[in-house]
């Protein structure tokens, strides 16, 4: 007999695997069939070739790839986690505004971000040159640019991952553990390397998931940065420039199994050890620092860290700030004004992409945010065969490169089929919020599945216990406890696809055109100030949805994943 | 296009054969020619037609991606504003639809496709762009092999020949020069090395190139005319440009339909309107396009002054060698230490 | 109210069989406790009762109703979790109120039971507090008014003094039974701190690795315990084996090899526990029984040994005895003031009452 | 091994006073216990001697040296937190390697040392197990193992039992006993369970409040508490105010107005506490003194009254007497079976004699 409790499972599957299934894994298989076609056929041509006769090139981009994924995951550590220990560790002014300020730059609009990095940090940039005229160098002292660009513009956009991550765990561990290693004699730095580190794994790994996942798949800093240095996104877009689409799907296939194998990789990882705390609770005890030193010394650093987090969006400001003209061949802006804005606020249909950007960004997020909610809770709670399978499934829209996954939905919904319920979907305004939302469901999903775990069983057992059927207790005792953490998932999710743009731009049609092609359009135009001042537009919108949120849903940024 | 701008239609004065009777309601056009030059000319075209034209601007790599992922259910009925390449690559997969134009005749047969899949409507010849702060006319190199000069070592800014479809025909051309006497590419990639060797950086995409060559960070590039003239004329960039002695390659940049578009009547009639003398004209001298059609009267000075020497090019053979041509460089040639700079 | 009734119960997770072959009935209004160490089973049982898991074999009944494969919302039974499980979002009274709404009460009844409920566990000043800030002591009256509000025919209570201290413990065990008696509700009660179990039960259950070893009141369990098990987990008490020697009227003799003596025991059911001829035999004498002398004794079970420690536990004293190398009893007196403690080392007569001394056999089918 | 010597030490934090003016002194390789009820100020303490807190006021001094602002890694303290504070992510090895690895010994005599260690806490068979896979009571002893190899000169321990279960509390009780007497280590432990600190105790101090009521040996504390919380806290007791009224030979005479009656106490040292004039005065007799009887007794302190309540708790029986409307007492005797317990109702006679009774004035300081 299939007991009441099996039943409910089977319930929760359906229309999970159903949506996973008819949204991701239905538009990747046309990507996994073209890897085994050739000229029409079905062959192994392609993975032949792959790993023969374009094996130079292919494995040089593999390694790259690969190489520069792993340095951006060690180099977004490097900056998060000691960040994260700073502002949860240390109390002193301003901490709450700083710890905001920490996840701004994943507000950073993508193409436009890079420019400004170039901007400031590039030969002719203004950090260098700054620093060239201040002490009378010959040359500038450095400048970013090939490998070493990729990588700090990596580790800038993706750090708050490992920000975030940390500072929640911080939160969680039992204060206790690192007073035990005190009272054995060790040293603060000891303390934080033998326990604080290692107990912050279970994050770090969903951290670094994240990271080499993006950083895999990620096309505009590599391109825009360094151009002819060989990595596998920008050869899945050379072939694809070349007419080489079965080799491009290929590419992309191998990619994800890379990408795949690192989340499994992880998840062995971490479970070798345990790192859940024995109790919870107890010993909510602090000690007391009184090193002022140590803490002037770590507060500063804070500071000064803020301070170059923020520069990337000070020089977009300045950007939008300078006119047309003032700054080509100038090595610091001529003038200023609002000339740019002015430009963009004549034309009377500015504010349909911001309108049209919040509207398709707000569906999918309802969307992503409930179905994130449920497939998590499934994954979390139920056990069922094939969880690993799911889980996987979960991730695959970011292990994907987005413009993959933009041109699978293409594939895949441009003719009827059930899962757009017998209509076309290519060309409608309800693509775009579907690419979103299908981009966006392992964010939520990360997030939520941390937030479920903690959660105690027994709080839904009670509510059973009391008469509540599955439905109402999912509604009123499960949610509501583990909203914060889901809404914080889903905010991380609104950011990134309010400046979402290599599926946008493939996906979007007249009446639904987002922020990002307007500002893309707009660079092409080689109105670099107009460009600016729309990115500044996004960041701005961005920074009031954060402080909506967080007003009134109380949503700390820190609280996700 | 906006619904406010249909109603304009009704007043339409008609045009041409009169007969937009039989034009269904609107016509949609992916182009990366940009918002300005596609409002300007919705607005005409809708003030002609009682169609409502449509456009999504984006780059020509994106239109052909979509172009080729809609092929089963097209959205597109015009594609408008792409180097000749694109539009080969495009007709080779069967994208595109044939259609000969009224004003055939005034193309000169290097502007337009064999079997009519794409007709020119602008060339863009290629020159040797270089900083006029940095260098004075008398300097600036006069032909492609001055660039080779050692004393131009580090000078060089050159946008990623692999991403750019122009970047592509110019390094082509190069090797083709020799490559169509002797049938050997060599000496067109010793050629290439030698530029590799000069070459400081490779920029990722049009602005970066703009940007570091205006700041200095290089003085010299190869580019094409009307950008380089529209830059220093409009956006006060500190450029001048030389047309190669020996002759440039010149791209074509052209329209063609889309293979089963929704709206083929009031796509024929786009593809007629946008490659009319006037509008030729209009994108002359507003938008520094130099026209394919030789009946267009009172161009502007930079056009008819200048003297271009048009190199001979077989694109046939381009589109069957360059992918392998510029596999060579990519792996031979290209030397990864500069593709930006040197890394500290 | 309900009766509750076990049969045949075996509960397997994988290869481990948390419950073997359980017969139970618990009647009406009954206070019936599980008792066992720690992994016997007891909290499976009590979720099979409560609907969160389901007997591999075996039916459970509430009043001849077969319940085995209901789900747990249609039970009726109102629980008490170990650690509660309140609802954090929840303020007290949407805590006690929850069960009523999932019932869909009308809003006044709703708030009219809350409070009555509320003034019974003395939290009425509370009503409006959330949750998070009360004592644990508070909390689990919360838990408790949950649970009674909804007037559930089963009262489920898993362990829930277990993380309460002393004092607190104390204060709770009555008001729990104050509560049970006033709503009169079967109850099954789960713990393994013997002294609750004993003071509160009206029945016990003794369990152990799966099995249930004893059933019955208190006094009969902690008086006869039917084996050695139940003997040692119940209260304390000196165990030695023994061997059956001979019978002198109503008096049995049984040798013990450890003391290399003969002890003598009352015949009656009260002192001989029903065993088979295979079983092996202890004797259990509980240490308040045990009578520690320095004066010499005469008569039947009297052995002599040295004081190895005295335990001062407050109410009473604590005297540990060495007879042999192996053998080593311990006797509780009552403290009348540390004049009459013993002193360590010092040399004693050690008195076994015939009449206390209980013979049993060793617990079957350990592992 | 240390003196640990606290003079005069106050703690705040922020309005709230935590330790209020204490003054304590512990001896080398005493067992010292701090026993009080929940947020007395026990935590508190014990954290400023291991450095954790630091004093608002007052001086911590080892051996004479003062120690007050120095940080915890330097105070060579090992400490058992309450909820052991194991490393997850290590296995008992490397829990216990820990405190020697961050000393920079030998490879090799790291392995000796926690071998060693871990033999004396009998966890040798777990050497690399994960922490998560041992039990509560293994927990337990890997973090006294854990705190034991460094070899500490004071050794706190911080209500490291208040998690498990009565039994294995029992068996880590001794366990703890017998390795602070192997290592003799001066032993602070914070606990506020009383058996258990009266069991294990050299010295105790009883807090409440931030205060320090007492310190002396269990007995003393147990036997002549200095006031009503002592007395109350510590063990069970009976209390009733009552006011002193003359003196007769050895024996004072004190009037109960609930009982509207005199007690007579002996005058000793034992039975009166030192009071001022101005104090409210208590009577207090331990249940295990109060003698019932259903004959009828004659003489002083005889009381008569009606059982309402006969608890049966194992090892004895409890006998609740009503006396009067507003008087209870409660009795206890060793369990001798059935056949000896009051019954329900039954009319008694209540002695309370009067070596037994000890009066003692209200605490001081009372919020
Ligand atoms: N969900 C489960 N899966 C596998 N084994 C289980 C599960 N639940 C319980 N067990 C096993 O069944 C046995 C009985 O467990 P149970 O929780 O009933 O013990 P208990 O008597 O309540 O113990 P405690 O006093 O520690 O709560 C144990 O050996 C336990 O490991
Ligand atoms: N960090 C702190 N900040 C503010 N108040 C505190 C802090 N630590 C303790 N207190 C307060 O000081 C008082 C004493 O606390 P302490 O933890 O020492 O109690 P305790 O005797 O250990 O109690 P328990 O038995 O519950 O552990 C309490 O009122 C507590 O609320
Ligand atoms: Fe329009
Ligand atoms: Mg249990
Ligand atoms: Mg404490």
């Amino acid at each position: 007999m299939i007991n009441a409790k099996k039943r409910k499972t089977i319930l929760l599957l359906i229309p999970v695997v159903v949506i996973l299934v008819g949204y991701v894994l239905y538009p990747s298989i046309s990507t996994i069939i073209e890897s085994f076609k050739q000229n029409g056929e079905f062959s192994l041509r392609n993975y032949t070739d792959f790993f023969g006769s374009k094996a130079a090139a292919n494995f040089e981009a593999l390694w790259h790839s690969v190489y520069i994924s792993l340095l951006s995951v060690l180099l977004s550590a490097l900056i998060g986690v000691p960040l994260a220990y700073i502002f949860n560790r240390y109390d002193f002014p301003g901490r709450q505004l700083f710890s905001n300020i920490a996840i701004m730059p994943i507000v950073l609009p993508s193409l436009v971000g890079v420019m400004a990095f170039m901007f400031l940090y590039g030969e002719a940039g203004l950090v260098p040159n700054a620093i060239k005229d201040l002490f009378n160098l010959s040359d500038v002292p450095f400048k970013i640019g090939g490998i070493s660009g990729i990588l700090i513009v990596h580790a800038y956009t993706m750090y708050p991952y490992f920000y975030m991550t940390t500072s929640s765990a911080l939160n969680n561990i039992d204060p206790s553990l690192e007073e035990a290693a005190y009272n054995l004699g060790s040293s603060k730095f000891k303390v934080f390397w033998k326990v604080t580190f290692p107990l912050l794994t279970p994050g770090l790994v969903a951290a670094s998931l994240l990271v080499f996942m993006v950083s895999m798949a990620s096309f505009s800093a590599p391109f825009l940065l360094a151009g002819g240095y060989r990595v596998l996104s920008l050869q899945i877009y050379f072939s694809k420039v070349n007419g080489d689409l079965e080799m491009a799907a290929t590419q992309s296939v191998i990619l994800s199994l890379v990408s795949i194998s690192f989340l499994l990789f992880m998840r062995w990882y971490q479970s070798r050890k345990d790192y859940r705390m024995a109790s919870k609770g107890i010993g909510t005890h602090r000690s007391e620092v009184n090193n002022p030193i140590l803490k002037s010394v770590m507060v500063t650093l804070g500071i000064l860290a803020m301070i170059i987090l923020l520069l990337p969006h000070a020089t977009l400001l300045i950007l939008s700030l300078v006119p047309e003209g003032a700054w080509t061949w100038q090595t610091y802006p001529q003038a200023f004004s609002l000339e740019n804005f002015r430009l963009l606020f004549d034309d009377p249909n500015i504010w349909d992409p911001v309108r049209n950007s919040l509207i398709m960004t707000c569906i999918a997020c309802i969307g992503v945010f409930i179905f994130g909610l449920i497939t998590s809770y499934t994954l979390v709670k139920r056990s069922f065969i094939g969880k690993n399978l799911l889980d996987i499934l979960v991730m695959i829209p970011w292990a994907l490169p987005a413009t993959v996954v933009g041109m699978n939905m293409i594939l895949a919904f441009n003719k009827p089929s059930v899962f757009s319920f017998g209509e076309i979907l290519v060309g409608t305004f309800w693509i775009l919020p579907l690419a979103y939302f299908i981009r966006f469901i392992p964010l939520v999903v990360r997030s939520s599945n941390a937030v479920l775990e903690q959660m105690d069983d027994s709080l839904e057992e009670a509510a059973q216990n009391l008469g509540a059927k599955w439905f109402y207790t999912f509604r009123r005792i499960v949610v509501p406890i583990i909203l914060p953490g889901v809404l914080s998932g889903t905010l991380l999710a609104f950011v990134q696809a309010v400046g979402e743009f290599p599926t946008s731009v493939l996906l979007y049609t007249l009446d639904n055109r987002p922020i990002s092609i307007e500002i893309m359009n707009q660079l092409r135009m080689f109105n670099m100030g107009q460009a600016a001042a729309f990115g500044m537009i996004q960041v701005g919108l961005i920074a009031i949805v954060m402080l909506i949120s967080y007003r009134f849903f109380g949503v700390k940024s820190e609280n996700t994943l | 296009g906006g619904d406010e701008e249909a109603s304009n239609g009704a007043e339409n004065e008609g045009s041409g054969d009169g007969s937009n009777e039989d034009l269904e309601d609107k016509v949609v056009v992916y182009s990366p020619h940009g918002k300005d030059i596609l409002s300007d000319f919705e607005k005409q075209f809708e003030q002609e037609y009682d169609v409502d034209m449509e456009f999504l601007d984006m780059g020509s790599q994106e239109i052909l991606d979509r172009v080729r992922s809609e092929k089963n259910n097209p959205q597109a009925d015009v594609w408008w504003g792409a180097p000749q390449v694109n539009f080969d690559q495009a007709k080779e997969e069967g994208l595109l639809a044939e259609y000969k134009p009224s004003y055939a005749d005034a193309l000169d047969e290097m502007y337009h496709d064999e079997d009519w899949m794409w007709s020119g409507t602008s060339i863009t010849p290629e020159v040797i762009l270089y900083n006029s702060k940095e260098i004075s006319e008398e300097e600036a190199p006069k032909d492609w092999d001055d660039l080779l000069d050692p004393k131009w070592e580090d000078e060089i800014v050159i946008r990623y020949p692999l991403a750019s479809g122009t970047m592509r025909t110019i390094y082509s051309s190069i090797i083709y020069r020799t490559y169509k006497d002797t049938e050997d590419p060599q000496e067109g990639y010793d050629w290439l090395q030698k530029l590799d060797e000069n070459t400081k950086e490779y920029a990722a995409n049009p602005e970066i190139m703009y940007n570091q060559v205006a700041k200095g960070v290089g003085s010299l590039s190869v580019w094409n005319m009307p950008d380089t003239v529209m830059l220093a004329e409009e956006k006060g960039y500190p450029f001048d440009y030389v047309i190669p002695e020996s002759g440039t390659p010149v791209l074509t940049e052209g329209i063609a339909m889309i293979k089963d578009a929704q709206n083929p009547k009031a796509a024929e009639a786009f593809y007629e309107f946008v490659n009319t003398p006037e509008a030729a004209k209009l994108l002359a001298e507003t938008y520094y396009r130099i026209p394919t059609r030789d009946d267009v009267e009172d161009l502007p000075d930079w056009i008819t002054e200048t003297d271009i020497n048009p190199m001979d090019i077989d694109w046939a053979l381009f589109q069957e060698k360059s992918e392998e041509w510029m596999e060579y460089w990519d792996n031979q040639i290209k030397n990864t230490e500069k593709d930006k700079s040197n890394e500290e | 109210m309900s009766t509750v009734n076990l049969s045949d119960i075996t509960k397997q997770f994988g290869n481990v069989t948390a419950v073997k072959g359980l017969d139970l009935v618990i009647n009406e209004g009954e206070f019936f406790t599980f008792l066992g160490p720690s992994g016997c089973g007891k909290t499976t049982t009590l979720r099979m009762i409560a609907g969160f898991y389901f007997p591999s074999i075996g039916k459970v009944k509430f009043n001849n109703q077969d319940m085995t494969s209901v789900s747990p919302e249609k039970r009726n039974t109102g629980m008490v979790f170990q650690n509660y499980a309140l609802f954090p979002h929840m303020t007290v009274f949407e805590n006690v109120a929850f069960g009523l709404k999932v019932r869909k009460l009308k809003k006044t009844d709703v708030k009219r039971r809350v409070e009555d409920v509320l003034k019974k566990v003395r939290l009425e000043p509370f009503i409006d507090r959330q949750v998070s800030q009360l004592s644990g002591g508070q909390q689990q009256r919360v838990a408790l008014a949950r649970a009674l509000v909804i007037e559930p025919d089963i009262l489920l209570l898993d362990e829930p003094l277990s993380n309460l201290d002393a004092r607190l413990r104390d204060e709770m065990r009555s008001e729990i039974l104050r509560l049970q008696r006033e709503y009169d509700i079967t109850t099954i009660y789960v713990t393994h701190d013997q002294v609750e179990a004993l003071t509160m039960s009206d029945r016990i259950a003794v369990f152990n690795l799966g099995e249930c070893h004893q059933v019955g009141t208190p006094t009969e369990i902690y008086n006869q315990p039917v084996n050695d098990f139940v003997a040692e987990f119940i209260g304390e008490t000196n165990l030695l084996p023994i061997e059956r020697h001979k019978e002198e009227g109503i008096t049995f003799i049984y040798n013990s090899n450890d003391l290399n003596k003969s002890i003598y025991v009352t015949n009656s059911e009260q002192n001989i526990a029903s065993y088979d001829g295979a079983d092996q035999l202890y004797m259990s004498v509980r240490p308040e029984a045990v009578q520690v002398d320095v004066e010499p004794m005469e008569g039947n079970n009297v052995l002599s040994g040295t004081v190895e420690l005295v335990q001062f536990t407050g109410e009473s004293v604590h005297t540990i005895v060495k007879i042999t190398e192996n053998v080593t009893l311990k006797s509780t007196e009552l403290n009348r003031g540390p004049s009459t403690y013993m002193k360590k080392g010092a040399e004693v007569y050690v008195y076994l009452p015939e009449t206390q001394i209980r013979i049993i056999p060793a617990a079957k089918g350990e592992v």
